[in-house]
């Protein structure tokens, strides 16, 4: 077996594998799933560098790895050029952050399904891995499938209005992949093919662009990504889902599956379709852009409105999606650029605040804003790593996330589209007082637990306030700190991370 | 335009049930209703897939070896062989006498993922119901709002 | 919400209306759907896989990854379920709703709890009614149990020249199982086929699929690509290899598709406490 | 004009440049500070012996670039690449020179001045303190060095960042105000209005490297250029122009070391050098001069000197009119610069230096009073000059520098800031200057002269002298000693301004 060769399908097969080792071990010893899924998710991040080499390595910067040994058309292909390499390594990378970070917080907040906590995470990180790196439009609905499924499952098992919003998920979520498999079914009935590059090249060949149907079929798998990926104004069901999903639940969550729906609508627009389909035929690019510009205000002005953490982070995502599809509206290759950036940028961003407002979750057992109260005293590390996260959100160099703005602002100058611009900056600043409120409570006030009703009586957790310095534990700050970290690294190297991305831009071919 | 209508019946059809099944899933209040909206849906999908499939005069996509029915006994094995060289001679087999196996493939895993998605749901309608007692969307709601 | 719901369906049919204009015709062979791809498989099945039924070669050997996800599709709502409805201390959450409820009863709705006392003894005494074995429920089930169980391993096994395969096998034997539990209770079933033999089942099916691909990695091949195995099946070539290893990946998913099938409605009947069922 | 090298390669060619390390471990020696501080915190002597040489080896390094830079040479360093073709890269010229210079052996000073003023008044977080002190100055070198707008950006930013926890150091809800108004100014101005013009530079441009001749020079059209000006010119609020002026009075709640090098040096002078740097570097002086777009900054600028000098006569608060006060200098240096005279320019660099010393000598003797004392306010320090005599002649020395008399160096940069006004053919602009001058001494000598010719009602004849920790008072007088030695020994100063405005 050559190993190198087999790098991408290891990738994908050591959380697959692992999710039925775990939940066999889950049977017979529950501490078991904790390293054992460490340890396979650390296996598909080795195997998600050594792809990303080889597709460095690669002549043409394209490797195609073929599922039992079948041509594509006919078989299934995962297909690895400069643009999902990089995610793919992103995902991998925060799955295993987040699988050790996970240590505390499922054994907290889902004591006695560790085995199945761990199977679903597992599989839910093949879904999104294999989303990334699929070359088969329908191989990409199963995986979706997967992703989602694993998903319902994690975000319902949390309390409170889990279940609720759970429900309004899978009902919009099917109806998303639904509408993904239908436009996947317009394409196929045209084309006869269901793998991306032979659509493309047939699309090409026999000029159907002009076909109503390839058209339509274009404008169902967009509002499908958009419907996953929680754009405005197909939100509504997004920040219940994620607030009231177990914390770990939520970190994984949150960075995975709106980025890569981003991804997968940045595939279809510039890999199966071209730029000139799109912004030619397609729905208008600006009517898009002004939605991203809507998204963006939506998402941060009704984060600035809620008191609870997840809720208001989970609006902030809503605004980052904005972001990232009005950057690849923008029709021009600096705007893609930027959201293509934007995509590994915001994975990194949402997972270390996610991940910090799950350690303060942990140790302070509330997501009132109020329990951020005095916590630079308290937790000094975590609400660290939580503020260099926050100027990233920002915007401030040298983190990722000024660099991406960079780009999409770039895009939205060369672009003309002056409301882009506006929008975006306006979205900073309110990140900018948005985080500001948090870190001033944190740094000036006394540590405080807020009223909430549902403590009182015999519900009331027993909750003693320790003195000093109160850290959440190491497991839970290494990650965190990785990622924040990451976002510092990620910026100050964002020049490589964008030479490798602009491969893939480049080859999109913008006039 | 009448030619339209019956030429192409088998897309109508999808659309008008796929049409009752989302408007189900969207306005319906009850939450099982909505989960038989959602299933109409995807098998309007699935109805549609299939029809893609099917051509005028042909048969299940199995090989047919002239009636050896499974029965490898070597006589019906050299007969089988016979009519195959003989396809094969003529240029392989025709494929307009069967009709295309891929939509059924593509759509058993649709079923599939009907089925576990319908599963889960349903798992998540019982905890709603074990936590407000209801399962219609306006009392959850009301009963959240408490 | 209605105005809604009728707005965007009427803007999603009108548009998919457009679009059956240019539609090939039903039935039409020469549509590029069932003229490219299909043509393929058709002409070129036999010989490349030595199975006759298309269906089975494509969703197993062409096809054979989606097929594999799809079987872990079962396999996570099958777990999903669990996780969802299996409470975390242990009690079943019926079992809180119940308590809730009858403390709610106590309290707040004394006055308008008496028609629900009553409706509530009248369902106590369904339920017992209906928890009484029914002989001849039982008698059939017992006599059609070992028929059901025979076809279904005959639906899986000629997959190969007949419709058929794992999934419906696996369906089928899970049907078996129950109408078991339908009619000798969930209890007693589950003394017979325990839960978490049916996960273990689950998850050995899942395995055998990958475990399948994961040896064609170990020989040098690419993922499922079953033409090496001939090195390990006795006196088979390439070809014949790949029909094989068909039949040893569907028996896999027939092995999921049946315990998570039955998980699911174990689960899901009894309210996540596996006590009692329909 | 000559055309500025792009990539990396011409460069080399150029012999002028050469790459030198140097600049990183200027920058480094601060950066990395915090790392022993941490953990030598527990022990205070140690911790501060840390600060020190941290201090010493940062004013070393940046002494040893001193020389190549005098020869004319600039020195270069990459540190990555973000963007292709517009890395963050450090170039140090005369400018850069001169103001690390002044920020690095003032900040060993103020470490010594902080020693004296945080131990006595026990205040809390000393370490957290002497950690973001030593991170502000490492994003102060950073501006300083930078060698393009990019740069200039990033390390501004980190410094707004880096700052914000030493100002809000006492953590009550004055600080929360203050530290409110601070971020808020500093933030909005910078993503809002640096931003978008610095992209828009790119765009117009494709590059940014700061030119002798302006890079942007004759690529945009004339409206274009006014509007990116005065987008620069707000949008670095350190710079304190009015009305962007809010959050410099807010953030003297910072401990007095803090407001001593960070709001009399550091910060705001990063924002004038930000606004000289786009002046010189991003237009470029004979292209604002072509399209004549000097006057409008002259007027902003005089009108925030003027306006500035008369709030700082109405307050009360020491630390708050020097604040005001500071304002004005400011707009003093950005004036000059607007006047767009290689003069007024090389006056408007070493007014700078000039005003570095001068001010924080006056910031000193406010935090030693308060050490010794516990006054803030002027109406307080009557008589205050027979109790801490060092002091309060220090602090005339500081007043008559930010006067602009003699014997102090503050009169040389005015002088030239003076005749810099008819040498752009502007002579009445002189009058800004002029009446600034006046209200200066306005608000600062009676402070000298009550204090020490009249009797209030907490000092009277019968005082002792008893003057502030040994730490407090040696820092000041030896920054009120380097005000006079500037008068004598102005050279250097003047050699490395010359250096950046000849260059054109």
């Amino acid at each position: 077996m050559d190993i190198v060769q087999q790098a991408p399908i290891l990738m994908i097969l050591c959380p697959f594998l692992g999710a039925f080792a775990v939940s066999l071990a889950g049977l017979i010893q529950r501490r078991w799933c904790y390293p054992l899924t460490v340890l396979f998710t650390a296996g598909s991040a080795y195997a998600g560098l050594g792809t990303l080499i080889q597709v460095l390595r690669t002549e043409g910067g394209v490797i195609r790895y073929r599922m039992g040994g079948w041509e594509p058309p006919f078989g299934i292909e995962f297909r690895l050029d400069a643009l999902n390499a990089a995610i793919a390594l992103m995902v991998v990378v925060v799955a295993l952050l987040v699988a050790i970070y996970s240590r505390q917080t499922v054994a907290s907040e889902t004591a006695g399904k560790e085995g199945h906590f761990y199977t679903l995470f597992l599989l839910l990180t093949v879904g999104v891995l294999g989303i990334s790196m699929t070359g088969d439009a329908f191989n990409l609905y199963v995986f979706l499938e997967i992703s989602s499924l694993s998903s319902y499952a994690l975000i319902a098992m949390g309390r409170g209005r889990a279940a609720f919003s759970c429900f309004n998920y899978i009902i919009m979520g099917t109806i998303g992949a639904s509408f993904y498999l239908l436009g996947v079914g317009y394409l196929y009935i045209k084309t006869g093919s269901l793998n991306m590059t032979d659509i493309a090249r047939i699309l090409q060949e026999h000029g159907l662009y002009s076909s109503n149907s390839v058209r339509i079929g274009f404008l169902f798998i967009l509002i499908g990504v958009w419907i996953k990926m929680a754009f405005v104004p197909l939100h509504r069901w997004l920040p219940n889902a994620y607030t009231f999903a177990p914390s770990t639940t939520s970190c994984l969550v949150a960075p995975l599956m709106t980025k890569v729906s981003i991804y997968v609508m940045i595939r279809i627009m510039f890999s199966v379709f071209n730029p000139e389909f799109v912004f030619g035929v397609g729905p208008r690019s600006d009517l898009v852009v002004w939605l991203a510009v809507i998204a963006m205000m939506v998402g941060s002005f009704y984060a600035l409105a809620k008191n609870k953490l997840k809720m208001m982070l989970a609006y902030l995502v809503i605004a980052e999606v904005g972001y990232m599809v009005g950057g690849a509206w923008l029709a021009n290759a600096t705007g893609l650029t930027g959201a293509i950036f934007h995509i590994l940028a915001d994975g990194l961003m949402t997972l270390a605040l996610f991940l910090a407002a799950g350690a303060i979750y942990y140790k302070r057992k509330s997501y009132n804003i109020v329990a951020t109260k005095g916590l630079f005293g308290k937790m000094p590390f975590t609400m660290g790593a939580f503020a260099i996260a926050a100027l990233s959100m920002i915007g401030i160099p040298p983190t990722c996330g000024f660099f991406s703005k960079w780009y999409l602002i770039s895009g939205g100058i060369e672009a003309g589209h002056w409301g882009f611009v506006v929008g975006l900056l306006t979205s900073s600043m309110v990140n900018a007082v948005l985080f500001f409120r948090i870190l001033e409570r944190a740094y000036f006030e006394k540590p405080e637990l807020p009223y909430e009703p549902g403590r009182q009586g015999k519900n009331a957790l027993n909750f003693v306030e320790r003195k000093g310095v109160d850290e959440a534990p190491l497991t839970m700050l290494a990650p965190l700190w990785a990622a924040s970290l990451g976002l510092v690294l990620l910026g100050v190297y964002s020049g490589v991370v964008i030479d490798f991305i602009s491969r893939y831009v480049n080859s999109v071919g913008f006039q | 335009m009448l030619d339209l209508i019956i030429a192409k019946f088998n897309y109508w059809v999808y659309i008008v049930l796929m049409m009752i099944g989302l408007y189900a899933m969207i306005a319906k209040n009850n939450y099982i209703k909505k989960l038989i909206g959602m299933t109409i849906f995807q098998t309007a999908i699935m109805l549609f897939y299939v029809s893609i499939g099917a051509k005028q005069g042909a048969t299940i996509p199995i090989i047919d070896h002239h009636g050896d029915g499974g029965d490898h006994g070597e006589a019906a094995e050299a007969v089988g062989h016979a009519v195959e060289t003989a396809a094969h001679a003529a240029g392989s087999l025709d494929p307009d006498a069967y009709v295309n196996p891929l939509p059924h493939v593509l759509m058993l895993t649709a079923i599939v993922v009907g089925v576990a998605t319908l599963g889960v749901a349903m798992a998540v309608v019982q905890k709603i119901h074990d936590q407000y007692g209801s399962i219609e969307e306006d009392e959850v709601l009301k009963r959240i709002k408490l | 919400m209605k105005t809604i719901g009728l707005l965007s369906v009427l803007f999603t049919g009108i548009l998919l209306m457009i679009a059956v204009v240019d539609f090939p015709d039903w039935g039409d062979p020469h549509s590029p759907a069932n003229s490219y791809l299909s043509t393929h498989y058709i002409e070129d099945v036999e010989e490349e896989t030595a199975v006759p039924n298309m269906v089975t070669a494509v969703l197993a050997d062409y096809r054979a990854f989606d097929t594999m996800l799809e079987t872990s599709v079962v396999f996570v709502a099958g777990i999903a379920i669990f996780a969802i409805l299996r409470s975390i201390d242990g009690t079943s959450l019926a079992g809180t709703t119940r308590r809730l409820q009858r403390r709610g009863r106590s309290k707040k709705e004394k006055r308008k709890g008496q028609g629900r006392n009553r409706r509530d003894e009248m369902v106590a005494a369904a339920e017992r009614e209906a928890a009484k074995p029914d002989l001849i429920v039982q008698t059939t089930v017992r006599l059609l149990m070992p028929t059901i169980q025979l076809f279904a391993l005959y639906v899986i096994a000629h997959g190969h020249h007949s419709p058929g395969g794992g999934f419906q096998g696996g369906v089928i034997l899970a049907a078996g199982l129950i109408l078991v539990a339908m009619s000798f209770g969930l209890e007693n079933t589950l003394a017979q086929v325990p839960e978490k033999l049916s996960l273990q089942l689950g998850n050995l099916g899942v395995l055998i699929f990958a475990g399948t691909g994961v040896l064609c990695l170990l020989l040098g091949a690419n993922f499922l690509d079953y033409h090496v195995l001939a090195a390990i099946y006795p006196a088979t070539d390439e070809i014949m290899a790949r029909s094989h290893s068909m039949l040893v990946v569907e028996i896999g998913v027939g092995f999921t598709v049946m315990s998570m099938l039955y998980l699911i409605y174990a689960n899901l009947s009894s309210h996540g406490d596996l006590k009692k069922g329909l | 004009m000559r055309q500025r090298p792009r990539k990396g390669v011409l460069i080399a060619m150029d012999t002028l440049v050469m790459t030198s390390q140097l600049p990183l471990y200027a920058v480094l020696a601060s950066a990395l500070a915090p790392i022993p501080l941490i953990l030598a915190g527990r022990n205070p002597n140690m911790r501060e012996a840390v600060t020190f040489a941290a201090g010493f080896l940062k004013l070393w390094f940046v002494m040893k670039m001193l020389p190549p830079v005098l020869e004319g040479k600039v020195l270069e360093y990459t540190l990555f690449e973000p963007v292709a073709g517009l890395p963050v890269q450090f170039r140090v010229d005369g400018m850069s020179m001169l103001f690390a210079l002044v920020a690095s052996s003032l900040w060993i000073l103020t470490s010594a001045y902080a020693i004296g003023y945080m131990r006595p008044l026990k205040e809390h977080a000393q370490t957290r303190f002497y950690v973001f002190f030593a991170f502000s100055l490492s994003a102060t070198l950073g501006v300083a060095f930078a060698g393009n707008l990019l740069t200039l950006y990033v390390f501004y930013e980190l410094l707004s960042m880096s700052t914000y926890p030493l100002v809000t150091h006492h953590q009550d809800a004055e600080a929360r105000g203050g530290g409110r108004r601070y971020l808020t100014y500093l933030l909005a101005t910078s993503v809002g209005l640096v931003l978008p013009a610095m992209l828009f530079c790119y765009l117009k441009s494709g590059d940014m490297t700061f030119a002798a001749g302006g890079f942007l020079a004759g690529k945009v059209t004339p409206t274009e250029a006014l509007v990116l000006l005065l987008m620069f010119v707000f949008g670095f609020a350190k710079a304190g122009v009015m009305p962007f002026h809010g959050w410099l009075p807010g953030a003297m709640v910072a401990p007095t070391p803090v407001s001593a090098l960070l709001h009399a040096v550091a910060v705001v002078k990063v924002g004038v050098f930000c606004i000289l740097r786009v002046v010189t570097g991003v237009f470029g002086l004979d292209f604002l001069e072509q399209l004549d777009l000097g006057l409008v900054v002259s007027f902003i600028a005089g009108f925030t000197v003027i306006c500035s000098s008369l709030i700082a006569l109405s307050q009360d608060n020491l630390k708050r009119r020097l604040a005001f006060s500071t304002v004005g200098q400011l707009s003093y240096i950005i004036l000059g610069a607007s006047l767009l005279s290689d003069l007024a320019v090389k006056g408007s660099m070493a007014h700078i230096a000039m005003h570095a010393f001068g001010k924080i000598t006056l910031f000193f003797c406010a935090g030693a009073i308060y050490v010794a004392t516990k006054k803030k306010y002027i109406s307080d320090m009557v008589g205050i000059g027979r109790r801490m005599p060092i002091t309060m002649v220090c602090f005339l020395i500081g007043s008559m520098s930010v006067m602009g008399l003699p014997p102090t160096g503050g009169l040389i940069s005015k002088l030239h800031l003076l005749l810099g006004a008819p040498d752009s053919g502007r002579w009445w602009l002189m009058l800004f200057y002029v009446v600034s001058t006046l209200l200066n001494g306005a608000y600062l000598l009676p402070i000298v002269f009550r204090a020490f010719f009249k009797t209030g009602k907490h000092f009277d004849a019968g005082t002792e002298v008893q003057e502030a920790p040994m730490f407090c008072l040696v820092p000041l007088t030896l920054t009120a000693i380097g005000s006079i030695l500037l008068f004598f020994f102005p050279h250097l100063v003047f050699e490395l301004a010359s250096l950046m405005v000849e260059g054109s």
